[in-house]
């Protein structure tokens, strides 16, 4: 066993992002996520990277596009509202399918919220903060060890189709420290940037440009036709989700990131008393796993959906079981972290337990 | 098995770094483990907490709504968190500064003078280390060996002066258990 | 005569307020205020000259004064 | 006996929740003594900033709105275009109004703006736990300039009155500091007067205050008023940047 | 009948607004939007009113904050980029209960995109672009009358739930040319602004706080729980829709917006040839106009969605539908408007004739 | 026979796309020209606007970014600091440059990144139709200010680079005209030499050059020459704001 | 009924007052109307052109595939909208700038030398009334009392002094559509 | 002797070439280009003294000079 080492979340995202060849970052301070580039400052100087606070948010997701279109390995991290300032940028880097890593440490929202644990930016993340057809492939940890191997993935990703990749976590995962272990992923093949502006002299003289910018109508259509089919491609290739006690599990449980850990404690307690209870926990929000669902419906009779939100997720589970089960809700709003027993006493209700 | 201790104190009375040192010691015990904080509103100078979570099975949630144990190392805190205690569980208090005994009796109670203890060693900053001392006596949370090594591991490299007083304080907060005991 | 009074819950104990005082009459006291901090205090009121720069400094507004 | 010197009644009873020997107390209190000897409680009303003053509204007795991070300027725009009778007031820490809110207050400067921004100027960003501000002083360390501002690869501090008197916009800009006692009953003075140049329409004013984070600087309140004369001071001088009474000076 | 005027649907809008009471607006330059802060720019000033040119559209929804908390009616407008800029500030109003009318006349994308008409922005408006868990009621007009009623219906909605109201168009009903009458509407009755910060001495000395921060999380979930109820509020009596030919139709067509209306001129078309094709058109895209899918039901075999994006509003349609009927799907993107025969076509391969 | 004058080679030959008579095509050129004589065109990497300019990636023979508007200067950062040996300039109108992208421009310059801004100062949005600019002229009348620019309620034009010359970031900010033979030469020597002092890493460089926009403004090409002379000039002082090798002068 | 008239030229040549001069005529006869604009990236100089709707029913798309009936003022717009007038349409095209005929044979195709006429009217800027003079008349799409009266309408009142000339130049457009008919 | 060549299909007709001529030798032809322009000529090559101002101030690159 490699050696573990015991980090705050957010710092262990930065570490893993630098292990994943990821030199450079644009940020701006936000609780709870400070850790992240604060520590992106100390550490990448130290590897020869170069860590920018940029003067607001905006301008850090744009500094990323010229970093990704430089063909840099790079990152940004924000917190709800400052992610909500980067939906223009997102929208474009999408559309000049820019690689790049962003993270969202979600708090509680709408406004100014507060800085307690939220995943009340599902949507935003998984149907498209900003504007036109665009997808980012949204994927949340549960807990650091994931988080970390998230971060290689997401790189990679984010490489493999050239499309922004967002890792959405929130102030749970981003402050507790659990840990972790820096291992070597097996790495995915990945294409020559040679689309990048790094200057003529670096391509051989062939002209490269990043742009969105697609002024006749016929050819943004084509542009978006083929976003759709890598998005299609991606959806095949990239969904993940974790299943447990999902065999025999009359009832499942559908929740990600940290509340899907108190889910799990939930069903620990649900399972000695003997009750039939599976999470089914999608890793990628989006592509959402649909697969996932696929094998647990032939024994599932009913769904529970769990979020820190009034609800968001739950329309994508909808979707997906298309009205062959009943989809049941149970969120906690505002910084409210839910209990195991809470949890468990709205499975038993559907179960119809007592 | 999982256990949960929340540490609780004024910011600067070293409440985090404790609930680091345990969850650190019970790693290299090759427990699971999970470490907390809080980090709500609070402005400095006021209450902060955190939550540690030792374990057999991968951790699930690393908050705890009834701890098996708590180390309260000022009033506020042991006002906060003395309810929730996990009946037949651990309160450990900072006696020095916490004037009221706790009123609990279906759990185990440990006063610690933290802060004369720490004061007699000449270094009134280890209190919280005396605490801890006691907690590591009182359970068996984590190893003896294994938290000598997190606090190895934890100090930078030039801190390790520090480390003979810090251990000092956790023999004293153990030693300190005992008549608690008696 | 003057005279300087201290809302002493307010205080914070910062002791901006002990530095400025002309004629170094204002003490941090040993007691504790609710929220835990040692509220300043005036030693010798009677040496007080009513400038109120103690109370100009206070960032808690814990001081007013009388003359 | 008569009241030397006592709570202004513009302030609300409620304790601040600034750490010990934090000067935006002090500066706080010295808003309220102007909105109390201006007259103008009933008229008066605040944005409060995302920083560490973000729970200013909860101190000051007049009408208030908390806005976005930087945005105030703008918030403050709006409110004044629909009560132009009002005062109308910022309050902006450095992070707020240099950092991510610096298109806001140039364009609220260069558009005369009447409204009055208090600038807290303290160098670094103290509520999110002590980044590197747009003012942060070469060489000084923070928790993302962890090994001190390098000017090569940081930049250097913005000096906000001087670029803001550049513009045609603003009627009063000065900076002032509240390190001493003496300072205090200048800035008073200055932010006075940046009010009364309001009330009158003269254009938009801003007061920009030297002040201190003893808690992020890692320093006593009384070593940190040290900083700001021994350190600050020579970066950021006092003074009159604009007085469209008084032509400009500096 | 009164007099109708020939109007470009931009400055229909405008005129609709400050006929609805607005006399403030913020706003930015984007195409193909500029026609209405241009007109308001005459028009304003005429009426005793307030146009200011925002150094950017971060700017003017913070204005529009600023203003809305005053108590002003108070309009922006923008399209797709400029409305992603948006979206912070669109959050805080959802926190802070702002009421206040925000125009996307949306163009193609993702990022700079073109200037071509789009509905891409879809998501974005109903499931919030923003960080949180808010609802904007979003109101989509097919041509100008409606697009000047729903101005009207908007302040008031605004007004009556404080809440920020979308109008949802898109560059061909910005540029296009229709009569359009500026009609009396029957007034709502509406709460006073007791809370707007206009100064102590107009409101008996009783302080008022606009504002969106809830440090502690069981009050910030207690404003979340109040915001969730007035939503379910409107969910139930601010649903808008128009049914056309549904009545005995077998297939109906889900459109809005300006495609409905080629969709119409298709309809028009198959009705001819005897196909038993209708239109069901939502008109408040949220609340998503659920009681009108009940109305359909019973004789629908078939949905058909068309839109002008790669498919989202066909999510809540799948939502509504669950699972009971197949729904079907035609999209052109880019900036392509689709012809009613390629409508057509779609509809005729769905029925299965030829 | 000897050429006198050709088209650059950093020029591709795409016609543009500007009206006719106006002057970003000249200022292109000039960019292109110091691109041929700095001999840098194959590390040259340039950030387009969103403006008239947004297709100037069409008509650099080098790598070219395509900006959010306003984002530039940012773009230009993220560049430059993954490739410090390239050559990384901007091309941005005034309502991108001064409006929108007002903090990005700031922070760029006052953090001295090693990028050379192109500032195209027309007074006016040209690609929109015509809307005002932060540097529309008083009492000019554009489709937002029908009226003509009203100072008291749409406040005063912003003088870039006299804010921006209160900076310690850049080493170079100069106000050029391209209204005359006399003016385009000058304004091609300040493009170099504010392209040499980024190749010699002294600082953030600006050139702000008084353009035209015949078409927004309802006059001839020959027209709005005039009309930069007559009107703008008065207003935009001409010459140097700094050059750390002169010292700042004015 | 409804119609599709698609007109187009240079910019600068007045297609898009033409365009809705018609629509404004149309709305006064009573009738369902809609006019829409290209406003595509095309700069300043470019081609322009407008749709419009002439319906009695409500209007559905304000654009047309393949329009009944289009004006073209210059080689461009014919180039670009020949081929799509529906079989047994109208051409109208402007034979002063256009120098190819036509070539489709399945349409009525009717020259206006809109440029020449107007120049001798002493005013070439009223090209475009010329040839919508000649739609006038080639169609009963709209009635000239009305036309007459969006005319004076959409003048504004400063430059009501204009109406003469370009009435003049409506007739002269209708006069002109004689001859080719022969 | 001078040269001043003019690429035609680039002229846009503006005019700013004219007015810039030291020599007054620039003018507009009648022809069209085939963007609908009226291109920039020289009326009197010989008296061309290739000071290139007509290059220098045309923004279309329309123009280049020999000598
Ligand atoms: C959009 C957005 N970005 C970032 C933050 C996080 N944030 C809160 S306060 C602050 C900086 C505060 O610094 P300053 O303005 O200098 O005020 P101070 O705390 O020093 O008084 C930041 C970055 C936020 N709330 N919103
Ligand atoms: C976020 C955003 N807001 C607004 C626009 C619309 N827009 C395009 S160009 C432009 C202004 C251009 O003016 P300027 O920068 O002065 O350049 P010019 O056209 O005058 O050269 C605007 C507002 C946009 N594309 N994106
Ligand atoms: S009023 Fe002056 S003399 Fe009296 S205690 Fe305060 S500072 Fe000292
Ligand atoms: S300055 Fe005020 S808060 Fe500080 S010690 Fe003195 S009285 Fe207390
Ligand atoms: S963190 Fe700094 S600025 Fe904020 S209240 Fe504390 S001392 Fe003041
Ligand atoms: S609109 Fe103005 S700035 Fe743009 S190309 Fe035409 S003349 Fe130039
Ligand atoms: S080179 Fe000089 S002299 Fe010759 S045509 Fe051009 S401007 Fe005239
Ligand atoms: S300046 Fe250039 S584009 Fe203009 S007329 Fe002369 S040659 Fe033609
Ligand atoms: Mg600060
Ligand atoms: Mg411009």
């Amino acid at each position: 066993m490699k050696q573990r080492v015991l980090m705050k979340g957010n710092e262990a995202i930065a570490e893993a992002a630098i292990r994943a060849g990821c030199r450079f970052f644009f940020g701006y301070p936000i609780t709870p996520q400070n850790e992240l580039p604060e520590y992106m400052s100390r550490r990448l100087p130290e590897v020869g990277g170069t860590f920018v606070q940029a003067e607001s948010e905006v301008s850090a997701i744009n500094m990323v596009y010229g970093a990704a279109g430089a063909g840099a390995r790079v990152m940004t991290s924000s917190s709800s509202p400052g992610i909500s300032l980067k939906q223009e940028g997102i929208s474009y880097m999408a559309g000049a399918q820019l690689p790049a890593v962003i993270v969202n440490i979600v708090r509680g929202g709408p406004g100014l919220g507060s800085i307690q644990p939220g995943q009340g930016d599902y949507f935003q993340s998984v149907k498209g903060g900003g504007h036109g057809d665009y997808r980012l492939v949204v994927l949340a940890p549960a807990n650091l060890q994931e988080a970390v191997d998230l971060v290689t993935e997401a790189f990679d990703i984010a490489d493999l189709y050239r499309n922004p990749v967002l890792i959405l976590g929130d102030g749970l995962l981003g402050q507790m420290m659990e840990p972790v272990e820096f291992r070597q992923s097996t790495p995915r093949e990945l294409p020559a940037k040679d689309w990048a502006t790094t200057g003529l002299c670096n391509h051989n003289g062939q002209k490269n440009v990043i742009n969105s910018l697609v002024l006749h109508a016929i050819d943004l259509e084509a542009h978006n036709i083929h976003l759709q089919e890598k998005y299609a491609l991606i959806k095949v290739a990239e969904q993940k989700a974790e299943l447990l006690h999902c065999d025999d599990a009359e009832l499942v449980v559908v929740a990600y990131g940290s509340t899907a850990r108190i889910v799990k404690t939930a069903i620990a307690q649900l399972r000695d008393q003997g009750h039939r209870v599976g999470l089914l926990r999608p890793i990628s929000l989006w592509p959402f796993p649909e697969d996932a669902f696929a094998k647990v419906m032939p024994v599932a009779k009913d769904f529970l959906c769990v979020e820190m939100s009034a609800g968001q997720m739950v329309e994508d589970v909808k979707l997906v079981v298309n009205g062959a089960r009943p989809v049941h809700f149970y969120g906690r709003m505002g910084g409210i972290v839910p209990t195991p027993n809470e949890i468990a006493t709205q499975v038993l209700q559907i179960m119809g337990v007592k | 098995m999982t256990l949960g201790v929340i540490m609780a104190g004024f910011g600067g009375q070293g409440v985090m770094l404790m609930g680091q040192l345990l969850t650190y010691a019970g790693m290299l015990d090759g427990k699971q483990v999970s470490w907390m904080p809080s980090y709500g509103p609070e402005m400095r100078g006021g209450t902060a907490n955190c939550t540690v979570i030792i374990a057999d099975e991968e951790v699930g949630s690393p908050l705890v709504t009834s701890p098996d144990a708590v180390v309260a190392l000022n009033l506020p805190s042991l006002d906060k968190f003395e309810d929730i205690v996990k009946p037949g569980g651990l309160l450990i208090y900072n006696s020095s500064l916490i004037n009221r005994p706790p009123t609990r009796t279906d759990i185990r109670i440990i006063a610690v003078e933290a802060n004369d203890i720490a004061t007699g060693l000449g270094q009134p900053r280890v209190a919280n280390m005396v605490a801890l001392g006691a907690l590591l006596e009182a359970t068996s949370l984590i190893s003896e060996a294994s938290l000598e090594q997190a606090l190895r591991n934890i100090l930078p490299a030039h801190r390790q002066e520090l480390l003979p007083i810090n251990l000092q304080a956790i023999a004293r907060g153990r030693a300190s258990v005992e008549p608690v005991l008696a | 005569m003057a005279k300087v009074t201290f809302n002493e819950e307010r205080c914070k104990g910062c002791e901006l307020c002990i530095h400025v005082c002309p004629v170094k009459i204002v003490i941090m006291q040993k007691k504790f205020n609710k929220r835990g901090f040692n509220p300043a205090g005036v030693s010798d009121m009677s040496k007080c000259i009513a400038c109120a720069a103690c109370a100009r400094i206070c960032p808690d507004v814990v001081i007013s004064v009388d003359k | 006996m008569v009241k030397v010197f006592d709570c202004p009644k513009s302030l609300t009873d409620m304790p601040t929740h600034y750490c010990p020997g934090c000067t935006h107390g002090i500066i706080h209190r010295l808003i309220a003594e102007v909105i109390d000897e201006l007259g103008i409680a009933d008229k008066a009303v605040g944005v409060a900033p995302v920083g560490c003053a973000v729970l200013a509204y909860n101190y000051f007795v007049c009408d208030m709105q908390e806005a976005a991070h930087g945005r105030a300027p703008a918030v403050a725009t709006g409110i004044k275009r629909v009560v132009p009778e009002g005062v109308v007031f910022t309050y902006q820490g450095d992070g707020d109004l240099a950092s991510i809110g610096c298109a806001e207050i140039v364009h609220a400067a260069a558009r005369g703006e009447l409204i009055t921004t208090v600038f807290v100027n303290n160098g670094i960003y103290g509520m999110t736990g002590g980044q590197m501000a747009p003012t942060t002083l070469p060489g000084d360390k923070t928790s993302t300039s962890p090994y001190g501002r390098d000017t090569k690869k940081q930049g250097f501090p913005i000096r906000v009155s001087e670029m803001l008197a550049t513009l045609d916009g603003p009627a009063y800009i000065a900076r002032v500091s509240v390190h001493n006692v003496a300072n205090i009953v200048k800035a008073k003075r200055a932010i006075k007067k940046a009010f009364e140049y309001q009330i009158a329409g003269k254009g938009f004013t801003l007061v920009e205050v030297l002040s201190t984070c003893p808690t992020n600087w890692g320093l006593t309140p009384k070593e940190s008023l040290e900083k700001v004369q021994r350190d600050m001071m020579p970066y950021f001088p006092l003074g009159d940047y604009k007085d469209i009474e008084a032509g400009e000076k500096k």
